[in-house]
């Protein structure tokens, strides 16, 4: 029984889960690409900041608000012209991975800034006092210090990601959030559905079990 | 009772319910309507008792969930048309489809069948004789052209027209952006004696309500027919 | 080298305020160890830290080298802070990094050559005494080891100025002697200024050249150690410096001593305390001197002496007494009992 | 102009920010009284804390895990018989609160366990050194502290609420997501849309500003 | 009333284990003050954390009253624990909550009367010399004011034993005297047994009924305090001990004086610094003595003297002059230069 099930789905599961993967992974590396360094800024330019720029923050605060108040499947069609000039295509997964990092860079970039505002003031003040260049002391002590809670946060930020990739079916990029939709509720296969949500449970497990321990280890305290 | 609840998806069912819910209040009916996006959830609601009707389904579908899911629902008239077209930025005719093209349908089991049929009548590919309505590109058994068939969100078709040579797009999205079925389709379904046409769904208990036939009434008036023609300019028809 | 002049510092909470420095003035030499002292909240750490900009003075001008810091741009004040060294009352180590990172960092990203930072972070965590620990992370470390880390990161840096708030604080006598040591012998050796805040006054006595007192926000007191430690003239700094000396001896002891004699408090400063003036008034003169509390404190170029003495004899033998005391120099004053 | 489209749309806008509000508000307090304590024991039986209880932990770990791995459109139908049930219909607002609260729920849970895991142990030690039972320094010592980074962590949960409404309108339930996807998407009426995210923008940039300054009064160091 | 049981602490990391207590085993009788001294990293926060099991010994017994704290379940234990109190090597404040509240929630979260809340916080406050800061938060204090009102939050629970983690190292010697007193206070009108560690001498010495020295993990000398600075055994007590008086004079002068006499150390103890023993043998013997170094240091019970002399004289009358100190139950002892 299994084996013919294999046999019927076996393909089109492996190629969702691969499609998946690469909405999930392209996505999130451009994100924290973008959002990183955002995050970053975001902690630098706010009152009392390294680099306090009240100008630059009110900027950058509210465009991230704007695009985190738009849902993802109108902000996905919203995006269309941006996403034909960038990418080419509006549809499959190079459609998507636009609107991808649209709806996740801004939110790295909010998990960023939490991460690094929890940081010790004392020790940055301790840097700072050996006149260590800002650049410096944000990488190899703010970052440094924040790392788990930055893994954390990548990881809640991952998890959100796959569920948005969720959506991406609308234009025809596939996934497996996708195939439990089009097969398990609207094509009465709930086998399929149930097979395809635990893939996605074993995933979204996987992840966040590699993100906790990887978080723990760096953490030092 | 001169009240019922009636589910509809947005569009056009939902804006014709509103014409019929005006001129049913001018009788003392209360319609009050709730606007769905998915397919399933008006069935399942109206199977619950949380809708008395709904208005968005062909009777293809409706036989489908029935078998599916066991609901007791019996249609009781029928209501709009929605023909639908194939329609192409690129190409004036479907003989123009060349080798490997690319062609966007539907992705729903209520449209991909119709879409592929569609194509099929175009003459472009073979569907599998044996597919039912929940028919997808995999059931589709001869494809001379090799042609890549895209499945999208029927709502997107209309905005990603530009990525495909052709699509194959439901009338009332195609409205909106502009298409209408006589000018701009390359290829479209008859809009007399169309097999799509919808009906109106109730539980089969209610089935001889006389608030029912009231709506029936109201609904394949003159008026109403009038209000459809006028209103979207062929794209959607009456189907009484 | 160091030059704070009319320094204010206010902060400001929602509507109230603390002035925490009120128009401070002082002046640290090159190669001098400067010492502050003052009773909790009374705004060394405020100065200290006003000192490296750390703190931004709400008025005054910070001068090192005859550079006012407050005036600087980012990158010369960056410039000018990376010559001064401090150590912070609270450690401020790096929780992710080993005690080795937490030293070797700051001299990494200070471009210090690759080998010279081996060498180095050896060096001073051997001289603080943790070698061993290289490699264990801060929360498995005590309270004084930590301390002793972020000492070596201060000295790793070897920097011209060196700020210090309390580092010694939490650390036991020996270990807060063979830091002192090496204060001075960088102090000598390098002629690194040093600029330290501290609450023992061992501290101050065994290594500072000056000291200033502070209270309530203002420097109430300045002066070379010896002046301020035999003839302090604030209300404050005769706490301090009593304190230790005089104030031990319980009252009940004072007053039933007061009935067989005078009880006094002889100041006597260096070459003083090698001399025996108490045998010699013994001898001289018909009285019995007796060591009711005191001691005499090796300071860093001189020692001072400080004794209670309970003096026994007839008036007339006890004033001769005391005349010779005052003759060699040595402050006598009577003790209310 | 501004009158004549508001003659025409004021009512459905004002409906549809009143649903949103609705389908947000109720799940959100909801998901607060279940994810907050949730949160709070999965810090208490960790490795480490103070009524470690291994059992206990893996399997509400797992849970969340798993509700979290299922896209919220899946989710939404998975439900159904439950909320059937439990609300006794599928559509409307009443049809998608527990949807949604199956939704945040975990997700606030997620976001208090790191904002807990924050609280400077030090301050807990004391406070069990001093005999005070668990339960009271959960609520006045560790809340308490934690007070701000769970007040930002409500507010992007809320945030990402908001969105998940968006989809909601799918079960018949309506609000500003979903009339912003009918008008814009079904029926071509753009300037309905983009008057609907403008609201929608407004709504989560004032979530975002009053959880921000309440956050910033709450932290006091 | 307190008593640890051959008491283990290892901590583990990775592969590496640190032995921080070995084979801990001490005696506190209730209403004593037991002082704990030792170098940084010897093992003295450890212990004292697992006297209220904040650290559970690896082995051993923890006994507070007789019972054994490491059998009790948790309820029981927190019961036990609502007597001890604690004052922590870091403050560990609310930094949410004002002065004021760090001091009243755990009185409010032990169910004490409300109207004797206020009372107790404006009276700890009030000792602790905070009353000015009260609606202050942490983050604006110094850091000897968080000190302070981490030693008003222990208090203001008026436990039954009080252990007390170096909790006057962050403050000036005004403000330790005033904590102390309070402390000696508490001890006897309320009969509080307090444990607690230090690495100030001084502390030891003015509160202290025993002490205990600490030396990697094990406790290698314990006594009345007056015996143990009397008559330290081990080497590092030793070294604790003379620190103060022998140490601070340079080898150099030490080196040039013996030239011209004998340089020797006295330790003597209680009514024998009254009496003028220095004074006696000036005339009877052919001796001159001089002070070099040392004090006498009032004890919470008696006093101990330790000076440093010099003493001139030929070698005969030396030898006889010592031989009247020593009858007079003066520890003499040499001092090589
Ligand atoms: N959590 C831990 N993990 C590993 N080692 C630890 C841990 N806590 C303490 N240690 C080690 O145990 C030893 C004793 O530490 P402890 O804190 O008891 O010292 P201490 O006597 O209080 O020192 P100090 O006077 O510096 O505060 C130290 O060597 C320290 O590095
Ligand atoms: N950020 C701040 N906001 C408000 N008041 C502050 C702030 N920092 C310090 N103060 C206040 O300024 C005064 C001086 O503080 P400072 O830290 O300089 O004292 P200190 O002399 O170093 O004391 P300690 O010996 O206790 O460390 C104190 O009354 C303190 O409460
Ligand atoms: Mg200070
Ligand atoms: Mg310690």
């Amino acid at each position: 029984m299994i084996a013919e099930f294999w046999t019927e789905w076996g393909a089109d599961i492996t190629q969702a889960l691969w499609e998946t993967i690469l909405m999930t992974a392209i996505p999130l590396a451009i994100s924290i690409v973008v959002g990183l360094p955002l995050g970053i800024l975001l902690v630098m330019t706010r009152k009392g900041g390294q680099a306090e720029n009240r100008a630059f923050y009110s900027i950058a605060n509210a465009i991230i608000n704007v695009i985190r108040s738009i849902p993802f499947i109108i902000l996905l069609f919203l995006l269309i012209p941006v996403t034909r000039f960038v990418a080419g295509t509006t549809i499959g997964v190079e459609g998507v991975i636009l609107p991808l990092v649209v709806y996740t860079a801004p939110y790295i970039a909010r998990l960023m800034e939490s991460a690094l505002l929890e940081v010790n003031k004392g020790v940055i003040e301790a840097y700072e006092s050996m006149g260590i260049p800002t650049i410096k002391i944000i990488w190899s002590v703010i970052v440094r210090e924040a790392r788990s809670t930055i893994i954390l946060g990548l990881t809640i930020a991952t998890i959100g990601l796959i569920g948005a990739t969720a959506m991406a079916g609308l234009v025809g990029a596939g996934g497996l959030g996708d195939l439990a939709y089009q097969y398990g509720h609207l094509r009465f296969e709930p086998v399929v559905m149930y097979v395809v949500i635990i893939v996605l449970i074993v995933l979204v497990q996987a992840m966040q079990t590699v993100g906790n321990i990887w978080a723990r280890n760096l953490r030092k305290d | 009772e001169d009240k019922i609840l009636v589910g509809a998806t947005g569009g056009p069912h939902e804006q014709v319910m509103e014409k019929v819910k005006e001129l049913a209040a001018d009788e003392g009916i209360e319609v009050e309507i709730k606007t769905f996006n998915d397919y399933n959830t008006p069935n399942s609601a109206l199977d619950e008792g949380s809708l008395d009707a709904n208005s968005y389904q062909t009777l293809t579908f409706l036989e489908d969930q029935k078998e599916n899911k066991g609901y007791e629902l019996t249609e009781v008239f029928k209501t709009l048309t929605f023909p639908m077209g194939i329609y192409s930025e690129k190409v004036k005719d479907i003989s123009e489809l060349k080798e490997g093209d690319k062609i966007a349908v539907p992705n729903d089991p209520a449209n991909e069948y119709r879409a592929l049929k569609l194509f099929e009548q175009a003459g472009v590919l073979k569907v599998d004789p044996e597919a039912t309505n929940t028919a997808t590109a995999k059931d589709v058994v001869e494809n001379p052209l090799n042609l890549e068939i895209v499945e999208l969100d029927a709502a997107q078709l209309p905005a990603q027209l530009g990525e495909v040579q052709a699509a194959t797009i439901n009338t009332n999205f195609a409205m909106g952006a502009g298409l209408t079925i006589k000018d701009d389709a390359i290829f479209a379904e008859d809009t007399e004696n169309n097999p799509w046409s919808n009906y109106f769904v109730v539980r089969t208990a209610n089935k001889d309500d006389e608030i029912v036939g009231k709506l029936k009434d109201i609904y394949q008036s003159d008026e109403m027919k009038q209000f459809v023609e006028e209103e979207f300019s062929g794209s959607v028809v009456p189907s009484w | 080298m160091i030059e704070l002049m009319n320094v204010t510092k206010t902060f400001t909470t929602g509507k109230k305020t603390v002035e925490a420095l009120k128009d401070v003035s002082l002046r640290i030499k090159k190669g001098e160890i400067y010492g502050v002292i003052g009773f909790s909240g009374a705004g060394k750490s405020t100065l200290i830290r006003c000192t490296n900009l750390l703190e931004r003075p709400t008025e005054g001008e910070v001068l090192i080298d005859g550079v006012d810091l407050t005036k600087l741009k980012k990158g010369q004040l960056r410039k000018e802070r990376s010559k001064i060294g401090m150590i912070f009352q609270h450690f401020n180590l790096l929780s992710t990094a080993t005690v080795y990172e937490n030293v070797a960092r700051p001299l990494k990203l200070s471009k210090v050559p690759k080998h010279e930072i081996n060498e180095r972070v050896e060096k001073y965590l051997k001289i603080v005494g943790l070698e061993e620990k290289q490699h264990v992370y801060p929360a498995q470390l005590s309270g004084g080891q930590k301390q002793r880390v972020a000492i070596a990161r201060a000295l790793a840096q070897e920097p011209e100025v060196l700020l210090s708030d309390e580092a010694t604080s939490a650390l036991d006598p020996n270990t807060t002697s063979s830091i002192l040591e090496l204060l001075l012998r960088v102090n000598k050796e390098l002629g690194i200024t040093i600029f330290l805040i501290t609450h023992e006054l061992d501290v101050i006595q065994r290594i500072c050249d000056r000291v200033g007192v502070m209270h309530q926000g203002e420097l109430v007191e300045e002066g070379s150690v010896i002046d301020v430690f035999t003839k302090p003239q604030h209300p404050q700094t005769k706490d301090f410096v009593f304190d230790d000396a005089n104030f031990k001896v319980p009252d009940s002891i004072k007053k039933g001593l007061s009935a067989t004699g005078r009880i006094i408090s002889l100041t006597f400063i260096g070459s003083s305390s090698s001399e025996p003036f108490l045998a010699a008034i013994t001898k001289k003169y018909e009285v019995v001197p007796s060591i009711l509390a005191g001691g005499i404190d090796q300071l860093k170029a001189n020692s001072v002496g400080k004794l209670l003495i309970h003096l026994q004899g007839d008036t007339a033998e006890v004033e001769k007494a005391i005349s010779y005391l005052e003759e060699r120099e040595i402050t006598v004053e009577e003790v209310a009992s």
